[in-house]
């Protein structure tokens, strides 16, 4: 019995976190008791321009460590989501930010959500737009555990950030259960 | 949703002898005749350069970063916004002269 | 199409290439392109006659963007290519784009030898003072103190003055100059070229991406404002007193003589053994042209 | 990470990079002389944050010829000594790589391969500097160079690295893919006590009576560090057992001979090498490093579909593991070498199966900068069908 | 040796080095950078004297980094450019080499091969730099090694390297023994007339039109000077036809592609081998250079004997004549590989006769400074009987 | 025994090694490594203390000859040799002996870098204005003009002048001798090993074999003389108006000054973060121990 | 049937100008109609102190580029002569100076002549010595022919010393009659 | 004749602390209470160095380049000589001076 294999992708732009999502991400995945394997993009892609983090999230050892075909592909930017929809499986789900974002109807499930728009609205800030991707998605897809995620939170941020953060995480939670209950107006758009 | 191919598609220019103005999404920079500052959007960076150095405070930032013309009529076509851009994108001539960036 | 301002810069640029180019926003490399172009301009120089050589670098990235010839090389040893491209046309205008990193750490042996040559060659390095291409390494020219990634705890070794190391080695024309002072870029760059010898061109620049941010400064518009208030005309300074230069860069021409170069030498030899001109003078690419071209 | 670890094995996450950096100073390694080039330059980031708190040393040399050279010195004076680069790099080292292997001096050089030839794919996976690793310096010479697979091996072979530099009293190269240079992986690293770190064997001769290169005890002569009384000379040139330069034919095949035997010698101490599905394969798949990860997930697909098929992998990919390559060969109908070059180890599998092998060769070779997946491999595995 | 000799072909004294020098010269060679070496030196002495007159340049460079880099420089301005030196030179040379290969610029590099690894044995014979001429830079690459036997032979295979070089735009080496580099031979070189130089193709089409790393015609472009007017650009990075950095795959795949291509789709031109009294032997001897000689001299005495023995020798090294080899070897019992290292041709050998070939290898590896002699050739032989 | 005179640099000398040494009759470097010997003896330092590294060359063959623990590398790169032989011992007294195409045509790079971090290494270039061991080759320190045997023209390339190149890097003890003032060059060589920091010492010998032939000096004898006539002390030159120093050498110590070091910063470095001195510092060898000894 | 090839060596210290003389011999052998190689040694034993030249000459093409068996050795100094003597065929002849070297009893025939000696006292300078040697040599085993040996001289050697050197040929001449007729009285000394 | 082997003997020293003026073959010097220089002809390179530099005219050449101490009386005992010599060939110590050749 092939058992649970996650291959998920954080993307948009340098500077967006994201780099820091995957690997949070994937600690959150190795305090759940997961392997994982997580890596992103180098070369001239990684610098200013778009970023990219991959992670693969499993109960068995992995062997291949690229992502091919994901079942999960979060984007923050127009560009990253036009480069990387193709590699999604038709069973994955896309979220993205859909302040930043517009896209033709895809066959499997997308949900939009204005990110960054909420993120800078509540905290005055674009920084913890990863962070509210990121427990958006744990909240949604159940990949990891928020407890994990928070737990690497904890362990990965500077002290002083990481009330904001937890912030962040709770916004993130209720943006999920209120999607959860209503569906989000942008998804299948 | 159409699935793009991997990277940018080269952008080809026919003579980029000329700096292509009316290409530019600007929406602020008026015809050549009104205002004398171009800035071509699709090449700048936002770095907030030209805007920083303008000594006459012609310009000023989107939200976003990017220039735009405030003040045309304050502009004194130094042409330092288009010596320190990094990336080609503004240029600010005095009307009537064509040639940017050099006379000696 | 006649009222629309025309940008010198443009007729050099190459237009297969893709722009905006690679490099960072608010990167020096940038403006400092921008300055040579309306230096060769300037100068009336055929874009033929132009050989552009670097090593490995985002400075040494520039010859891709233009329409020279153009050699993009191997870390370090642009000055050796550019020595065989001088030496078998030496009517060629050879300018070497290249790195602090590129120059004066792997390249360093190369820059003394052609001053010491004072082989006509155009040299022009791009001084972030750091590695910027592979992202905020400490270089020959990082200050004592300051941060990068291999230097954590800020940088326990000195910086080469470079000015000082080109002259001392034998460099015919040796400047300074910055990112932010563009029409002094330009003049020197002007001047450098003309020169028949070997002319080292030092450009202070930002790296704001990897410099900048390891460093505190806060954007690439206060790197250049840096360069704007801690530089200072060799020609001002001269009128100072001490306590006014201290800590401050010396910008400008900081030596320029004439001496024998060394092409110009080697043909002379050829002449003596052979009485002809050395066979790759028989050529119609001009040096040095002056007198606008468009 | 931090100085001191747990005793209990707990899971973190790390980049293989990384591990080459801790490995590194579980193994002992206090001196690091390096020039920055993508994708190794992480190794030389994070240990110039990390060896001064160990006490070590961190330098940025001016370029890697004199990175190579430091390292030397520095293993000359006492300290296990390391660098590490990528292709070009590692093509400008080799003239002092050479000469730590006839001045034998124990040393660990980490080679990230990446595009080549030249500037190549400097951000790109490639197994392109295998044959260089070997042959890259002039003039004969042995050569041990390990290949790793996965974050946790990075760890574990460098510190192996040392242990075998220490022991032969040879430089040793880590080659790795960038892949694995660059991701980041689960890893239980082995509790600091269980570790076995080997320490080059000191002179406990008066200092008239040392020679430190006698063919004793097995070749492999202990090594004083200067500054212990010792005074001994090192050179480049052909020399005695005393170290002094000679010409006499006798006394250079002696140095020859010991170079090459040391290491001839001592083959099974020094080979390891993993048999993945072997036992009953009909289709042996020879990769090494991340490619055969991407043949283990083509296997364990392809059993699934009832095909005999598993996995030579070489952790030690020279002195090449003739021996063991052939034997396992031996009932095969086909291997498939997959690397990521224009064949290189395929060379090697021709090599060592000489005599009467009749079993196919299969090439997949891949150099576009991506790296062999498993449908490639089970798609050759259909071939061979 | 005077600029212009007569028609009439007599016999001269000449060194191997100066056969090299002179061969360059008559080759069109006008650029010549390098940095002194035993046993190369001559090489650059005679040249540094004779250029100047032939309107041609000579530049003693800072190292051999440099030398390489400045006749990359010179080929790209037109010139023909050569540079020679010897083992630790060479290994220095690598990086720049693999970026003459990577950006297919023409050029002759010799190598005058002396004791190693390192600096070794600075005036003794040796073959331990022929694995280091396939695979000394890193990533995957092509290679066009030649390999005289006599002083003429270093006249003509540097005109043939020339030739070799411009018709597929590569550099060549030129392997060499440091016996051949330093004796002198009578030998008659042909009329200046007779010679067959070939010259790079240079574009016929507009700038416009010119794509320098094109596949065509044959997998070579035509290759313009600077400042003839084409304004292209070359760099070290993998590119596409016009010569600027890509890293889409099928890019980077096509240009590694016609990189290998140019060379394995032209053996027949490229490669030279000598079978000499190898009609009827039933024991081969491979050798090259000047165990060659020693072998002939073994062979007419073992044929004085009655026992069937022949000689094959690659006048190219590189590419490996494996076709040819594998062919030469099918009738024979034996093939004693005689090589001065410890053991670099023997593995080709055994590579290239993997199908089921029987015969015996013998292997007369000498590696202490002195050349193998006809006797110890002729021990081998009695070894087989 | 008693009144047998005992010669100071035999107790340094290794008894092992064949003598003669291999140096041509009339060599420069038997001398030099006389005056250094002795240097050594004045200061008192323990043989076991002293590292000696050399590159590839004539000169670079010393290390052999003397019982030290010696380190004979590859061409021109003992610097970077000493450089991780210091940093790993900085205890130790490193001395670099290297020659004009050893530290100045292949090693150029290590010189300049080694002064700029201003580490603490003796440095003594052995400058014969030719490559010895070669046969003859120009250096970058031949004079213009002069022949070798890759200059049979004269050479066309202007020299170094390696204590300016050495100052301008960074060095802070900087200094000109001759194989014959062997007085003033142990004395300068005294300094050199006593100053805690980068020293580089220019120390003019002649190689009647090659260089001498060559350029039409009659004999080793010869060579010494032009070193005699054609050297002015620093302090003399000071004196002397500019038509009287026309063409003459300037010997002496002409730069001298005390700035940090890099492996003192190092070490000060390790015990920021550890409070603890470098592993390498628990050592029993002393640095720079005066008082003689014997 | 064999046909006639001769390995020679002249061996002495540096400056004794034997390297000249085994060019010399080459190219006078060219000029015979022989094949002919020459070599030398290289490396610290080439500087300073002693000096070889080989010389094999053949009417067939010469393979073996090694002087392992000599049939002429030529000494002008006891060390070169102590260290060749050895290589020495028993059938081969021995030619040394015997104002500088003292030899045991050979096997082969020995002869010695105070070449050095001769040249100072003749011409006031050693420097012909080597040519005297080189006269005497192929007059006694005619090796090559005294005409070619001169041609190869006027070829080689700068007008200005031609005629002195020719001059040394003379003498050396007839110190060879001189030696056939009587043989010397260092012979078999 | 005996035949050599190639190559020359190492000569090992018991101790090369003291110079061994007894073993050079030196008929000029003669013993130390007499005359101060001594000569060790087995490392002398006959380069005459000494004898063109002594400031006394104490040393003169033999036929063949090597030195002798012509006149002993003249000798001031400057260990010029010693200290010009390549080879450490010569040393010109003061009588009673046990140590040569430095005395700060
Ligand atoms: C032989 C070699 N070593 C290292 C590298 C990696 N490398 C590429 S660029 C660079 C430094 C560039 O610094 P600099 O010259 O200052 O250029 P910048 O990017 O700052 O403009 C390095 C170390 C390389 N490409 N080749
Ligand atoms: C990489 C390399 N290139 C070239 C050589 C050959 N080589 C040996 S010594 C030498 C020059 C020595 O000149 P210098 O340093 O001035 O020493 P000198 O012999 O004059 O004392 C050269 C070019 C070498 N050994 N290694
Ligand atoms: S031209 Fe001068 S005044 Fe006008 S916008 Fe630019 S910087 Fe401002
Ligand atoms: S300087 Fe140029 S790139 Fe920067 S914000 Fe202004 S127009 Fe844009
Ligand atoms: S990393 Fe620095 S130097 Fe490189 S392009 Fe970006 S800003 Fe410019
Ligand atoms: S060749 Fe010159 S430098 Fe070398 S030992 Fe002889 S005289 Fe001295
Ligand atoms: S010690 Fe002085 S005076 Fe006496 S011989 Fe020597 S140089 Fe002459
Ligand atoms: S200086 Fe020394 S080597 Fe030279 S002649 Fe005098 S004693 Fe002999
Ligand atoms: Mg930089
Ligand atoms: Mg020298």
């Amino acid at each position: 019995m092939a058992k649970m294999k996650t291959q998920i992708r954080l993307s948009g732009s340098g500077g967006q976190g994201l780099i820091l999502g995957g690997i949070l991400l994937a600690e959150a995945a190795i305090l759940d008791g997961k392997k994982v394997l997580q890596s992103q993009s180098y070369g001239p892609e990684s610098r200013g321009g778009s970023s990219r983090a991959d992670v693969i999230i499993s109960d068995e050892i992995i062997y291949f460590p690229r992502a091919v075909n994901l079942d999960i592909l979060l984007c923050l930017t127009q560009e990253a989501a036009d480069k990387f929809i193709g590699n999604l499986k038709p069973t994955g789900i896309f979220i993205y930010d859909s302040s930043q974002i517009s896209i033709n109807p895809i066959e499997g499930k997308a949900i939009g959500i204005p990110f960054t728009e909420l993120a800078i609205k509540k905290f005055k800030t674009a920084i913890v737009t990863n962070i509210i991707l990121l427990a958006f998605t744990c909240k949604i897809t159940n990949v990891i555990s928020l407890n994990a995620l928070k737990k690497a939170l904890k362990k990965r941020i500077k002290p002083k950030y990481v009330e904001l953060n937890l912030k962040a995480v709770r916004l993130a939670v209720r943006l999920a259960e209120k999607y959860l209950s209503e569906g989000s107006p942008q998804a299948r758009e | 949703m159409k699935k793009n191919s991997q990277g940018k598609i080269i952008k080809e220019s026919d003579s980029l002898e000329i700096v292509k103005v009316k290409e530019s999404k600007v929406d602020d920079a008026g015809d050549y005749q009104e205002s004398p500052i171009y800035i071509y959007y699709e090449w700048c960076k936002k770095c907030g350069i030209c805007v920083a150095f303008c000594p006459t405070g012609t310009l000023a930032s989107r939200e976003d970063g990017a220039p735009y013309v405030k003040y045309p009529e304050k502009c004194i076509h130094c042409e330092r916004c288009d010596m320190l851009c990094p990336d080609y994108a503004i240029t600010g001539a005095a009307p009537g002269e064509r040639r940017t960036n050099v006379k000696k | 199409m006649k009222n629309i301002p025309q940008k010198v810069i443009h007729q050099y640029l190459r237009h297969r290439k893709k722009f905006p180019h690679v490099w960072c926003p608010g990167c020096g490399n940038g403006i400092i392109l921008g300055d040579l172009l309306r230096a060769i301009y300037n100068l009336g120089i055929e874009k033929d006659s132009i050989a552009m050589v670097s090593g490995i670098g985002c400075s040494s990235r520039m010859p891709v963007y233009v329409d020279f010839n153009t050699l993009h090389t191997t870390h370090g040893r642009a000055i050796a290519f550019a020595t065989g491209i001088k030496l078998s046309k030496p009517e060629m205008n050879v300018i070497v784009i290249t790195g602090d990193g590129d120059a004066a750490a792997i390249g360093g042996n190369h820059l003394i030898h052609a001053a010491r040559r004072n082989i006509d060659l155009t040299i022009i390095i791009i001084n972030n003072n750091i590695y910027g291409m592979t992202g905020g390494q400490c270089s020959p020219t990082t200050p004592l103190g300051r941060y990068a990634s291999t230097a954590p705890y800020g940088s326990l070794e000195p910086n080469f003055d470079l000015c000082e190391l080109a002259r001392s080695a034998g460099a015919s024309f040796v400047a300074r100059t910055t990112a932010y002072h563009t029409t002094e870029a330009r003049e020197i760059f002007e001047k450098a070229i003309l020169k028949k010898g070997c002319s080292i061109v030092d450009v202070i620049s930002q790296c704001p991406i990897s410099y900048g941010k390891l460093n505190n400064f806060g954007s690439a518009v206060e790197m250049l404002k840096w360069q704007r208030d801690n530089t200072i005309p060799v020609e001002a300074a001269s009128k100072l007193p001490p306590e006014k230069i201290k800590g401050k860069i010396i910008r400008g021409i900081i030596y320029d003589t004439d001496k024998p170069e060394f092409t110009e030498e080697y043909d002379k030899l050829i002449t003596h053994l052979t009485g002809e001109l050395s066979i790759s003078k028989n050529k119609s690419v001009n040096k040095k042209v002056t007198g606008k071209a468009n | 990470m931090s100085k001191n670890r747990g005793t209990k094995p707990k899971p973190v996450l790390m980049q293989g990079n990384a591990a080459v950096a801790f490995g590194a100073l579980d193994a002992g390694m206090r001196f690091f002389g390096g020039y920055p080039i993508t994708p190794s330059t992480e190794i030389a980031e994070i240990l110039s944050a990390e060896l001064p708190k160990y006490g070590g040393k961190f330098i940025q040399m001016e370029d890697e010829l004199a990175s190579m050279a430091c390292i030397l010195g520095a293993s000359i004076a006492g300290m296990k000594s390391m660098t590490a680069t990528s292709g070009p790099g590692f093509s400008l080292m080799q003239e002092n790589l050479g000469y730590g292997m006839i001045a034998e001096i124990p040393c660990v050089v980490v080679n990230v391969q990446r595009g080549g030839p030249s500037t190549g794919l400097p951000t790109s996976p490639s197994q392109g500097d295998i044959m260089q690793a070997r042959w890259g310096t002039h003039g004969d010479h042995p050569v041990i160079a390990l290949y790793p697979d996965s974050v946790l091996e990075c760890y574990e072979l460098t510190i192996r690295a040392f242990n075998l530099a220490e022991k032969y009293r040879t430089p040793v190269i880590l080659l790795m893919d960038e892949v694995l240079a660059h991701m980041r992986e689960s890893v239980i690293l082995p509790p600091k006590e269980k570790l076995k770190i080997l320490n080059r064997i000191k002179p406990n001769v008066p200092p008239e009576w040392y020679k430190h290169y006698k063919n004793e005890p097995k070749y492999i002569s202990p090594l004083a560090s200067f500054g212990e009384g010792y005074r001994f000379h090192i050179t480049g040139l052909a020399h005695d057992e005393n170290g002094f330069p000679t010409q006499v034919p006798q006394e250079v095949e002696a140095m020859m001979d010991r170079l090459l035997k040391k290491i001839t010698d001592n083959l099974d101490d020094i080979i390891q090498i993993e048999a993945f599905e072997m036992d009953d394969a009909e289709i042996a798949i020879f990769a090494a490093g991340v490619v055969a990860r991407s043949a283990k997930e083509a296997i364990i697909k392809a059993r699934e579909k009832g095909i005999k098929v598993g996995l030579i992998r070489p952790l030690t990919i020279w002195p090449f593991p003739d021996l063991d390559v052939e034997m396992m060969l031996e009932n095969t109908k086909a291997v498939i070498v997959a690397e990521m070059n224009q064949g290189q180890l395929i060379n090697e599998i021709k090599r060592v199966t000489k005599y009467g092998h009749h079993s196919k060769f299969i090439k997949l070779q891949k150099y576009s900068g991506l790296i062999i997946t498993p449908d490639e491999i089970l798609n050759k595995i259909a071939e061979v069908k």
